[in-house]
């Protein structure tokens, strides 16, 4: 079943087209992560599912209801911002109950979810303070208490990591993937960063320019992406992209140099670019005849791994090796490419082959 | 928000701030000083040579006077005059800026069209509003004045209001909206409360403007409702003993600007401020 | 920023906009027509029952009396006082302001101290001040006046220019101090570009208040100096005719007002929403 | 030669002690990070060796001359700010030209020198617009450009990064590097993000609570960490700590769990802290006597990698596998846990053994 149903949904501001007919459906149950760029209209869709901005045209459905048209408090929906959008003249117990006491619950109601959510994400001890009071990864989940308490149909996130320091952020994503365990409900979360899409979807939505891009599991569209752009979108160094031409059982780049093509793809002379993930290059023997030998530019040691930005095939690419790997720029290297895992790329279309 | 470093000879600071010191003392300090020491003095020592610095002795003769001849009414009349006035103006105006903060209503150029409405000299719109009010029958009257000036703080408050509503964050009413709240209990429990130091900031200033209207006052009224700065001006050009009654006045009509500065001062700093703090 | 969105029926929007048009209309666009009208109207127009709503003929003898009288040259003098004090009013007031906001002169304490000052009853200083200006000689002289605006306008002025120093990003002045900058380099090649908005906004403001000052000019002047708000009062409680030449002095009156809000009218749109788009 | 000494230096602000007594010496030509979480006093450091904050205590030299009193203009520094510090009211030419006029530079000087920094970070085509028009990374490279035609003695960057997306920080980071190796400047560069300091640095300074907890090469620092904080600072994901008590030969750890000591540490029977990299644990046979045998609550595909969170030895620990170790919440896994990286630490003093 599905808890969300947006179909045709278009929307402008003014001339601008910010949704151009999304048809989505989100399953009952499951973690949804839309991500794009900035402007890709991810979190205007968010806001128009939860009512925030009125649709231009097209059906949005929550638990089978037509919402189209409904205010926001009318949809079942609770929602997390990115700037955690706390009250500061309330203290934390009646942040989080302030949606259970806009709606009229019984005060006793009231006080035993807020007790059971407070639990839930550890911040029982901070029920009296005031949100100047708590550093940013409290306030962030005295945020998500407020939403959880309010025991929605759909909880909406949007954003809501991209105001904390790398660590803590971390350390929130795990949190957040667990409480979906826990909870078990339906979950829409919007970013602009592959690593939290990728990390915590059941399902990723990748728009761009206002279409859905391609969407389905972190891993099928990691490894099978269908164009360009969602090749280049996930993954981090980004893969590398090398302008090619097809000939036989090879792709010769622009340099001569030869890469060999596992399947025959597209037709031989056509134009194609070549996709490359920096943690498919690896080291090879020196003299070795499938080895390219390359110089290596610069060097970027990350703790256990190492990303080397080398020269090669008419561009510059990224590769990910061992930290020992003794590279250090003008070292001499050589590599080996794992064509089995590359994206081959029409220029024409920018779709994979 | 730090402050800058002190380096230490090459400085603006020291020369604005001696010029400040100077400027301040010469200008507000010694007028209010030289008003306050004349309410206690005797005729003889107002207009002695050279001046007297400082009262030998402190009477209140001049205050008693004014409680005998019915001018200290006239300081009631103001305070009901600018307290209705400001009630009414905060209300409409802190509900027009909302609209125009949050719904663009009009535009940019609305807005500064509303402000500029408070450009418009009031001795030229003074005169059209007297025609007006004779034909209504609202002169000298209570109503009439508060009306006036409630217009006339309007477009200050909508302007300050819409700043202060602009300043809150949009995703606080956007989460109370989705929480379950209409837009009316958005105003209430979200927008008020955030705004309260600027509501309370602007209403001080909307109390003094009224509070210091001479012009209108003095057009607009007789003997019914004559305000605190009519009834001084009647006093001016007189002889030595009115100049000390004046300034018993002045002294009596400063109090309740003072209370109300003194007892929103924690409001005003705050909405002064707020401003600078949001970052 | 974006706007809200419109909920079709439940929405605080369409009452808040009726009772804003009505309000506008009664109060400050009638006045203002009126007033215009009756400048061209002849005598026999102004008290005409039922009111003559628009003038039959439109004829400019009410404006050429006033060139014949020399009333047209008490606008020239108010020209005069309100151009210089706040050409005065605005160096001081933006010198103290930047100390205020980067060096944090005195606290926040004293930025309400300062404002506060703003809110003294005119009415209560003017009578120590004409005593002051007796024993100087500068009653009735443009420069008495044009130091007494600029002193009463500075703590608006620092006020404004405190709060639109304080939205300059502290980086731009450390960059250029960082660059080679001197501090008094860096007022005149960051401050006062990155604050024009706000200089020219604030110095609008400025302006008009002096222009609009009745009571000083009033208590202060007597033939020398006289300014336009003052000589039209001349006129108030006299014959029909007065009416007309009022209406024409109002008008004229306003008219450096209208040019100045055109003008800076760019300026003030973002002077006034700075605060909204720092964010 | 060192281009920059600091002896000694302290900074009050009111009664907080941001700085105590900070000794540092960035030798020519190096590029020297300063990373600390928030608070650490990094920034402060930089603000008072550019002299934007006032010494409490202490000296600053730059290039063997005193300029603990000079003001900014006398100190020979150019610095890069966090908002790019673009003056909007002049265009991009005229901003990068605005220290060298300040300067007094003579116009054809100051042409050319705006030319040549423009062509080296290529914003060529923007000279003639205004900082309004341009996006995050452009105006950040402007913001570069301006300090680069200073040619000072010494760089001062103040997280220049960090309001850019991720994206666009992992190219900025390559771009600054290339420029660094470029001009061969000495530069100091402030962070909060371990990754930039990692791969940027050819020394980083790890700072906390106003004092220098560590510096060194960036895997000198991963490595060989001197103390927990560094240890748990540097790497992504976070280091495991488990507590332990020393045996004969191995560390009893609180479950029962016992994992070999490569070399003796500690006297036995002392408690212990265990720290392990989850790059450093990998998945083993079933029935292994060296493998642990574990049950998956979470887990985070990163694309080729994958993040497993796990309950292991009375705490919970996270691994880093290969994408397709096929690990699902609640699946069994043996895992092996590579002992000879591990650090050893001691309690009572935080300090690896």
């Amino acid at each position: 079943m599905a808890d969300l149903k947006v179909s045709g949904l278009h929307k402008f501001y003014g001339k601008f087209h910010a949704l151009k007919g999304i048809d989505l459906e989100v399953p009952s149950g499951e973690f949804t992560v839309f991500v794009g760029p900035s402007g890709c209209g991810k979190s205007t869709l968010l806001r128009t599912v939860a009512g925030l901005e009125e649709a231009s045209g097209g059906r949005i459905e929550i638990g089978g209801k037509d919402v189209t048209w409904a205010r926001p408090r009318d949809r079942d929906i609770a929602m997390v911002f990115q700037n955690y959008a706390l009250y500061p003249y309330l203290s934390v117990e009646d942040n989080i109950a302030f949606g259970l006491r806009a709606r009229k619950f019984a005060e006793a109601e009231t006080q035993k979810r807020v007790a059971r959510a407070a639990e839930m994400l550890g911040i029982g001890a901070l029920l009296k303070r005031f949100p100047r009071e708590l550093s940013g990864g409290q306030r962030q989940r005295v945020a998500i208490g407020r939403a959880i308490v309010r025991d929605a149909l759909l909880f909406l996130f949007d954003e809501p990591l991209s105001n904390l320091d790398a660590q803590l952020r971390d350390d929130m994503r795990v949190e957040i993937k667990r409480l979906h365990q826990e909870l078990k409900r339906t979950m829409i979360y919007v970013t602009h960063d592959q690593i939290e899409a990728m990390t915590l979807a059941d399902r990723i939505v990748l728009l761009r320019d206002g279409v859905i891009e391609q969407q389905g599991s972190p891993l099928a569209l990691f490894e099978r992406p269908a164009t360009k752009f969602v090749a280049g979108f996930l993954g981090s160094p980004k893969m590398n992209f090398l302008k090619g031409r097809i000939g036989k059982g090879v792709v010769t780049l622009e340099d001569g140099a030869k890469l060999p093509l596992p399947s025959p793809k597209g037709k031989e002379g056509g134009a194609v670019i070549v996709g490359i993930r920096p943690q498919h290059i690896s080291l090879g023997a020196k003299g070795s005849r499938t080895a390219h030998h390359v110089i290596v530019e610069l060097v970027q040691p990350t703790g256990t791994r190492l990303h080397a930005t080398i020269p090669f095939g008419g561009s510059t690419i990224v590769g990910e090796f061992d930290a020992h790997a003794a590279t250090k720029p003008g070292a001499q290297l050589a590599i080996e490419i794992d064509m089995s895992r590359a994206a081959i790329i029409d220029p024409a279309t920018d779709k994979v082959i | 928000m730090s402050a800058l470093p002190f380096h230490r000879r090459h400085d603006v600071r020291l020369a604005i701030r001696y010029a400040l010191a100077i400027l301040i003392t010469i200008v507000f300090v010694f007028p209010v000083y030289w008003l306050f020491i004349i309410s206690f003095k005797t005729p003889d020592e107002i207009f002695a040579f050279p001046p007297v610095w400082y009262p030998k002795s402190v009477q209140f003769a001049n205050y008693r006077v004014l409680f005998k001849d019915g001018d200290a009414e006239t300081v009631l009349n103001s305070l009901i005059l600018a307290g209705a006035s400001t009630i009414f103006a905060m209300i409409l105006g802190t509900l027009a800026a909302y609209s125009l903060a949050r719904f663009k209503t009009g535009g940019e150029n609305f807005a500064v069209w509303i402000i500029s409405q408070r450009m418009m000299p009031p001795v030229a719109i003074v005169f059209p509003i007297f025609l007006l009010y004779v034909a209504f029958g609202w002169v000298d009257s209570f109503h009439g004045l508060i009306i006036l000036y409630t217009a006339f703080n309007l477009p200050y408050v909508i302007w300050m209001m819409r700043g202060y509503i602009e300043d809150i964050p949009l995703e606080l009413e956007e989460s109370a909206l989705v929480d379950g709240c209409t837009r009316w209990e958005v105003l209430w429990k979200v927008v008020f409360p955030m705004a309260r130091a600027g509501l309370f900031a602007t209403a001080v200033f909307t109390f003094v403007f009224a509070w210091n209207d001479f012009l209108f006052a003095l057009v607009l009224t007789r003997t019914e409702v004559t305000t605190f700065p009519v009834q001084v001006t009647h006093y001016f050009g007189g002889q030595s003993n009115f100049w000390a009654k004046i300034a018993a006045m002045s002294v009596l009509g400063t109090i309740p600007v003072f209370f109300a500065v003194a007892t929103m001062q924690r409001f005003l700093v705050r909405g002064i401020s707020m401003g600078a703090v949001k970052g």
